[in-house]
């Protein structure tokens, strides 16, 4: 199987196995694990062929680009189909033990097209492709967010998907201006071209501002922390770690290739932006007393940090790069852990406000500890991955000589110290509930397995960056 | 001022004022309309930008259409579930706008 | 991997694996716990001996692996790590002892030994780090670590403590970040060199003077410095065994021993002293003598009395090292294992006390050296090892460092150790007389009949087998692999050109 | 030879432990341990012990040997059990036998730790002995010890002060010191101190028995002859004058002490600042308007006003 047939595999099979989950009346679960497990294989399998080639395409149907839709995968690409393949079984694996029934067969449906949608646009090589799969990611989303039912996750989920697709309308807006000035739409072809189109500046800022709010980025972060609060556990884990990295993905890849880090100001801008982010929203997380929102704050809050090095790209190069790329991958898989953790938590104390927490380090060890090492490396501390990215931004920071960035990466360090263990500090004391629910040791082996390995990510940095190749 | 353009220019103007209508909107069901008019003109807008014989736009604006009443229809769809059968289900009012 | 690459990483190994198995077995398998614990203390040992007697022959051992372009974890096992592993691994084999005997009964006894074992792979790990990379690595190790240890009794003001070391250690840890990272962009390289590599590097000295204090703040918070030393008294609510290893072994001497490493390694001693940055650090060292002692003579309790002694101890090492000279430096890295020495004895005695009678005060000690007599006996010897008596081995390294300080000609410094050797005379001294020489007021319980030990012998042999390290390494100070000879050859080989 | 010198030294270490293991019955043995280092001592010529302490020594004949019979004839006499056999107590004959040790290490080391330590050890014995076998009158301890520490920190000085001007590496020996002391005065006055600091041990001298045989042997014999050691004849004669001084000042020190000590145990510990972290910031009323703040970004109205100046902002930073 060739590597250039590798990539409508990658898009194919999951779609499949989510329409397939739907119609299949039981053996949703089964269905979920293997489908899930056969597309982190595709992904490993496109790592394989891109360490030779380092870059792959696809025409798809044998039409030429003007026309036809390109698939290209690249470092980055690969990076994060292989991240999200990773999670994905996890996801699975937890999701299998929460759920039964109906449910079960909704969440496994739903969660394949969304993975789907996910590699889709990760590969996608011309802009139309990328809103349609952003805009299938987005409604896939919604509808996970909507699966609990409550009336809180039903009120979230419609702002959440009238944010959405206010974002996308605004970024096809951009497109069509793109659309009008060049009469293309394959990124290969305008890569560089932006600045100079007539009407270019317009689209950059329509697309650019559609993006930041599918992305939840501070200023419109306002439906995020809802609609991850009360979404279940794997929902929001999936949420929090893939849904709102892909429009800062699309961001990148516009935004660099497109219009080629073009103007210092905008630059400048989104610094200013990532830095407010990272310090309003850690604030916010710290004063917060459920455990969920605390966690869906801390996501926004990380996100302002993955805007920092994506404002940082055009001037520090190949660190800042380095460290966005880090430091997407080390929170999506710490992210993931903690949701899952902080779930079990919530399972087993019957609600999710902090301070009722129960002793229940002594019940659930494993989620405690997931919590602590997701906690390490979304903190920064230096065994994980969390850590290479925060130095390698800090790096670019000095290098770029913005005093004022490095006072931000460090204090937001610091405040997400201080969420971090005020969560971990609420599972030692307190009093005990014993007849609380038992979980099922997956639950708790999934989360655990994924915050180790956010902490692991920190060993695999140079295999990462060396994957990841230079700036596109 | 060519056909084409005025046409385009309509469309930019229907996107700003269906973008009003949704912020002023209260009722979550007049945002879900001005959504759909807003989609309306950004398809106007790239229809108005296709050469004469050029297949491009229309496929596109095909595909925007599909996915915008997927769209809708999830909105809808919410929309019932949170008016839903006991009127207490609904939010608290400090939910604002949904 | 050649055996050189192996030992190690054996000897880090050889606290991770008992404590990651540890923390997964269920909390009654007390047996299986203690032998895993001891066994790989014992094991330990046997590693460091050897390469004790590799090192002093020349031969080096070190392993590296690539982290980042640029950054590397590399472990090395200099002459300077392998004092305070050796110091490290004794002093953790008797405390497990002692907490072992400790925590009869009490709850969460497997997570507490988990991270017991955890906090001392990350001191050796800050000992035998070969960059500044790896030493963050295990020094924010070390706080994660040790954070579960001291909220242990899940009291309220126990996690008001934890809070607290929090606030100071994790904003250490930034201190420490910023100066490293500021570093490496500086100069290019982390690695430590003896006789330091930021000489040469072209980066103007205020910037480097501004790294200098960056890195000494991130590391005096663990060395209590006076500004960031709120944490340590708070810290005493944790259980003794942790309070014990925390300030006589773990946490403080990592953050001497980084100052060691940051004045001798990094910026070399005579470049820090062309900076002037030495003889700031000097002065704050000077100043955290006095003001620990002096606020030790107000305590009541005894913990926290003994936590401000450490405080104004452990700057001795900081007042050595910044001290030009290798008489100084002799004195302030000879002080890192007694002080070692005998802060945990008194720890061990103060826990002993607290553990079998209940007295927390030091109003409430009169006449305990009439029920408790080998303790007491034991408490004496490092009591008076602290006041600097001759024969023990606080003398050694109050001697080093008064010799340092006359030949570097800072004569003040003589004053400062004379002063603060008469203040410790000032809050040690009335405890001996309490414990000797008073009647007992308490009505304690008398030795059960028939039981010969004052106490468990768990509790009873760790302090008296410290007691006895401390008259040993000050009577015979000269002997080949005494700590004061080791330090010698470290000066000799690392820190001075021969 | 080093190991044939430890064989015989370890037990003259651990003999002060002796009366506390044999107990009362066998308390004549106690005078007869007394009495050992006479037989030991007085033929020895010097001995090199490089692994004691620095690397020290002992002189073999000179006066420190002469002395050391004496010191030992006088303490074996205090530790006998004289009159109806009540003895010692274990722990004041283990107290004194150690001050014995100390002396006589005082008295025949070559190098200057050696006789430092003695010189200390020593002291701090003979108070431990005189406070195991009864209480002082209040305000005399303090007294005591107010003037033998800052004695012992002069001692430390003086040592060092000897290895910097005999420029000896790390340990002066006692013969370089005492070429050098009669020249430099501020040498000389911290001899003093540490001489007139043992003179505060007479105020032990009470009719507790064997309390005035031991503590005079060391201030009036011992002190002196170390002194001699230093400084020949002035050395010793100023020693003598300096213990007189001592004493004197101790007496006076203990009458004023009393009324002093009561106003310096009040010290209070203060209160020190709460750290404002998360509690502080979870109670105030602070974190109620930041949370408001949230509520009012999460507004329909206020998050697309946003959407709209963060797309003018874009424009206006393409333009530059």
């Amino acid at each position: 199987m060739s590597a250039s047939s590798l990539l409508p595999l990658l898009v194919l099979w999951p779609l499949a196995g989510g329409l397939l989950g739907l119609l299949l009346p039981r053996g949703a679960g089964p269905l979920l694990l293997g489908v899930s497990t056969g597309n982190l294989a595709l992904a490993v399998a496109l790592v394989d062929a891109l360490a030779g080639a380092g870059k792959v395409a696809h025409s798809v149907g044998g039409w030429s680009t003007p026309l036809g839709i390109a698939l290209r995968a690249d470092g980055l690409s690969a990076v994060l189909i292989l991240v999200a393949g990773a999670v994905a079984p996890l996801l699975a694996l937890y999701a299998s033990a929460a759920y039964a029934g109906r449910e079960l067969r909704y969440f496994a449906g739903l969660f394949l097209l969304f993975l789907g949608a996910l590699n889709g646009l990760f590969i996608a090589g011309d802009l139309f492709n990328l809103y349609v799969t952003l805009e299938l990611l987005g409604l896939s989303a919604v509808a996970l967010a909507a699966l609990g039912g409550g009336a809180a996750a039903l009120a979230a989920s419609l702002r959440y998907l009238l944010a959405t697709i206010t974002g996308s309308l605004a970024y096809l807006l951009g497109v069509a201006l793109l659309y009008r000035a060049t009469g293309t739409l394959d990124l290969l072809q305008l890569s560089g071209q932006g600045p100079a189109l007539p009407g270019g500046a317009v689209a950059f800022a329509l697309m650019v501002a559609g993006l930041l709010l599918k992305a939840a980025v501070f200023p419109l972060h306002f439906w995020l922390p809802p609609a991850h609060a009360n979404a279940s556990p794997p929902v929001s884990a999936a949420l929090s770690a893939l849904a709102v990295k892909a429009p800062l993905y699309l961001l990148l890849r516009l935004w660099l290739s497109t219009y080629d880090g073009a103007w210092p100001l905008v630059a400048e801008l989104l610094a200013a932006i990532g830095a407010a982010g990272v310090l309003w929203c850690s604030l916010q997380a710290v004063l917060q007393r459920r455990a969920k929102l605390l966690v869906a704050y801390s996501t926004v809050a990380q996100l302002g940090y993955l805007l920092l090095a994506l404002a940082l790209v055009p001037a520090a190069g190949a660190a800042a790069y380095g460290a966005f790329t880090l430091l997407l991958v080390s929170h999506v898989l710490a992210k993931a852990g903690l949701f899952l953790a902080v779930g079990n938590l919530a399972r087993r104390a019957g609600h999710d406000r902090l301070d009722g927490f129960e002793r229940v380090v002594q019940h659930l060890p494993l989620s405690a500890s997931a919590i602590a090492l997701a906690g390490v490396s979304l903190m920064g501390m230096p065994p994980s991955g969390g850590f290479n990215g925060k130095w390698l931004l800090l790096q670019a920071a000095i290098a770029t000589g913005d005093w004022w960035l490095v006072a931000v990466i460090l204090v937001g360090g610091l405040l997400a110290a201080v969420y971090i263990f005020k969560l971990i500090e609420h599972t030692f004391g307190g009093s005990d509930r014993p007849d609380a629910t038992a979980l099922p040791r997956r639950m708790e082996w999934a989360a655990l397995t994924l915050a180790a390995s956010a902490v692991g990510v920190g060993f695999l940095g140079q295999p990462l960056l060396r994957l990841l190749g230079g700036v596109p | 001022m060519t056909g084409q353009a005025c046409y385009a220019v309509l469309g930019a103007l229907l996107f700003c004022l269906s973008f009003h209508a949704l912020i002023i909107a209260v009722h979550p069901l007049r945002r879900l309309l001005a959504v759909n008019v807003m989609g309306s003109s950004v398809f106007l807008v790239f229809i108005a930008g296709a050469g004469p014989r050029d297949p491009l736009p229309q496929a596109l604006v095909i595909t925007g259409i599909v996915v915008a009443v997927a769209a809708t229809a999830l909105g809808l769809n919410l929309l019932l579930r949170l008016a839903g059968p006991a009127e207490d289900d609904r939010p608290s009012a400090g939910q604002d706008g949904s | 991997m050649s055996e050189h690459e192996l030992l190690p990483l054996a000897v880090l190994a050889t606290s991770l694996l008992p404590g990651l198995v540890i923390f997964f077995l269920p909390e009654g398998a007390v047996r299986v716990r203690s032998v895993l614990n001891l066994a790989g203390a014992t094991v330990k040992l046997v590693l460091v001996a050897v390469m004790l007697w590799g090192v002093s022959r020349g031969e080096n051992y070190a392993v590296s692996y690539p982290l980042l372009p640029g950054l590397t974890f590399s472990l090395r096992a200099d002459s300077l790590a392998l004092l305070f592993v050796t110091l490290s691994a004794q002093l953790w084999f008797l405390t497990t002892i002692y907490a072992i005997g400790y925590l009869e009964s009490s709850p969460n006894r497997a997570r507490f030994f988990g991270f017991f074992s955890l906090c001392v792979t990350a001191t050796v790990g800050v000992a035998m780090a070969g960059n500044l990379i790896t030493f963050l690595l295990f020094y924010e190790l070390l706080t994660l670590s040790t954070y579960p240890l001291v909220v242990h009794r899940e009291t309220a003001a126990a996690r008001a403590a934890g809070n607290r070391y929090l606030a100071y250690t994790i904003g250490g840890g930034a201190a420490l970040l910023l100066g490293t990272a500021w570093l490496y962009a500086e100069t290019g390289t982390l690695t430590f060199t003896p006789r330091g590599f930021v000489d040469g590097s072209g980066a103007s000295s205020p910037v480097l003077a501004a790294i200098f204090f960056l890195l000494v703040a991130g590391v005096g918070v663990k060395a209590a410095l006076v500004p960031l030393h709120g944490w340590l008294p708070r810290a005493m609510v944790a259980p003794a065994p942790v309070s014990a290893l925390l300030h006589a072994v773990a946490v403080v001497k990592a953050g001497a021993f980084g100052i060691i490493r940051i004045v001798y390694d990094v910026f070399g001693v005579e470049y820090a002293a062309e900076l002037g940055v030495t003889d700031a650090l000097a002065a704050v060292a000077a100043v955290t003598i006095i003001y620990g002692s002096l606020r030790a003579l107000a305590q009541d309790d005894l913990k926290r009395r003994l936590a401000f002694s450490t405080v104004s101890q452990v700057s001795y090492i900081a007042l050595g090292v910044a001290i030009v000279g290798p008489l100084a430096s002799i004195g302030g890295i000879v002080h890192l294992v007694h002080q070692g020495l005998m802060k945990i004895t008194l720890f061990f005695c103060a826990g002993n006390y607290a553990e079998t009678l209940g007295l927390h005060k030091v109003s409430e000690l009169d006449g305990v050296g009439r029920r408790m007599p080998l303790t007491t006996a034991a408490f004496t010897v490092a009591a008076l090892g602290m006041i600097g008596l001759p024969p023990m081995a606080g003398f050694i390294s109050k001697w080093y460092l008064g010799l340092g300080a006359i030949e570097a000609g800072a004569t003040w410094a003589v004053f400062v150790l004379a002063g603060s050797s008469a203040l410790n005379a000032a809050y040690f001294l009335p405890i001996l007389h309490r414990a000797w020489f008073r009647a007992p007021t308490a009505a304690w319980a008398p030795v059960p009949a028939g039981v010969r030990a004052e106490t468990a012998l768990a509790l009873l042999l760790p302090p008296v087998i410290t007691a006895l390290l401390v008259l040993l390494a000050g009577v015979l100070a000269s002997v080949q692999y005494s700590p004061q000879e080791w330090a010698t050859l470290v000066v000799r080989r690392e820190f001075y050109a021969p | 030879m080093s190991l044939l010198t430890l064989v015989v030294f370890a037990p003259l270490l651990l003999l002060p432990l002796l009366p506390l293991l044999c107990g009362r019955p066998r308390q004549w043995l106690v005078p007869l341990v007394a009495l050992l280092p006479v037989a030991l001592l007085l033929p020895a010529q010097p001995l090199a012990l490089p692994w004691i302490l620095l690397g020290s020594g002992v002189a073999g004949g000179g006066p420190g040997a002469a002395v050391v019979s004496l010191v030992s004839v006088f303490f074996a006499l205090a530790l006998a059990p004289w009159g109806k056999g009540a003895g010692l107590s274990p722990r004041v004959s283990a107290c004194l036998l150690l001050a014995q040790a100390a002396c006589i290490a005082a008295l025949v080391a070559t190098d200057l730790m050696l006789l430092l330590a003695g010189f200390t050890v020593a002291s701090y014995a003979l108070l431990a002995a005189r406070l195991s076998s009864g209480a002082l009158a209040p305000g005399r301890l303090p007294a005591i010890v107010l003037l033998l520490v800052p004695g012992d920190l002069a001692a430390f000085e003086l040592a060092l002060l000897f290895a910097k001007v005999a420029d000896n590496a790390v340990t002066p020996s006692v013969a370089g010191a005492a070429a050098v002391l009669p020249g430099a005065t501020v040498i000389a006055g911290f001899a003093a101190l540490a001489a007139a600091s043992r003179g505060a041990l007479l105020l032990l001298v009470a009719r507790r028995p064997g309390q005035l045989l031991p503590t005079a042997t060391l201030v009036l014999l011992v002190v002196p002859t170390l002194g001699w050691r230093l400084g020949d004849a002035a050395g010793a004669l100023s020693a003598v004058l300096a213990v007189a001084a001592g004493a004197a000042a101790t007496a006076a020190l203990s009458r004023l002490w009393p009324p002093l000590a009561a106003r310096f145990t009040q010290a209070r510990e203060r209160v020190s600042w709460r750290l404002l972290l998360w509690q502080g910031l979870d109670a105030g009323a602070w974190p109620g308007r930041l949370a408001g703040a949230e509520r009012e970004l999460g507004s329909w109205r206020f998050a697309l006003a946003g959407a709209i100046v963060l797309v003018l902002l874009l424009l206006i930073a393409t333009f530059f």
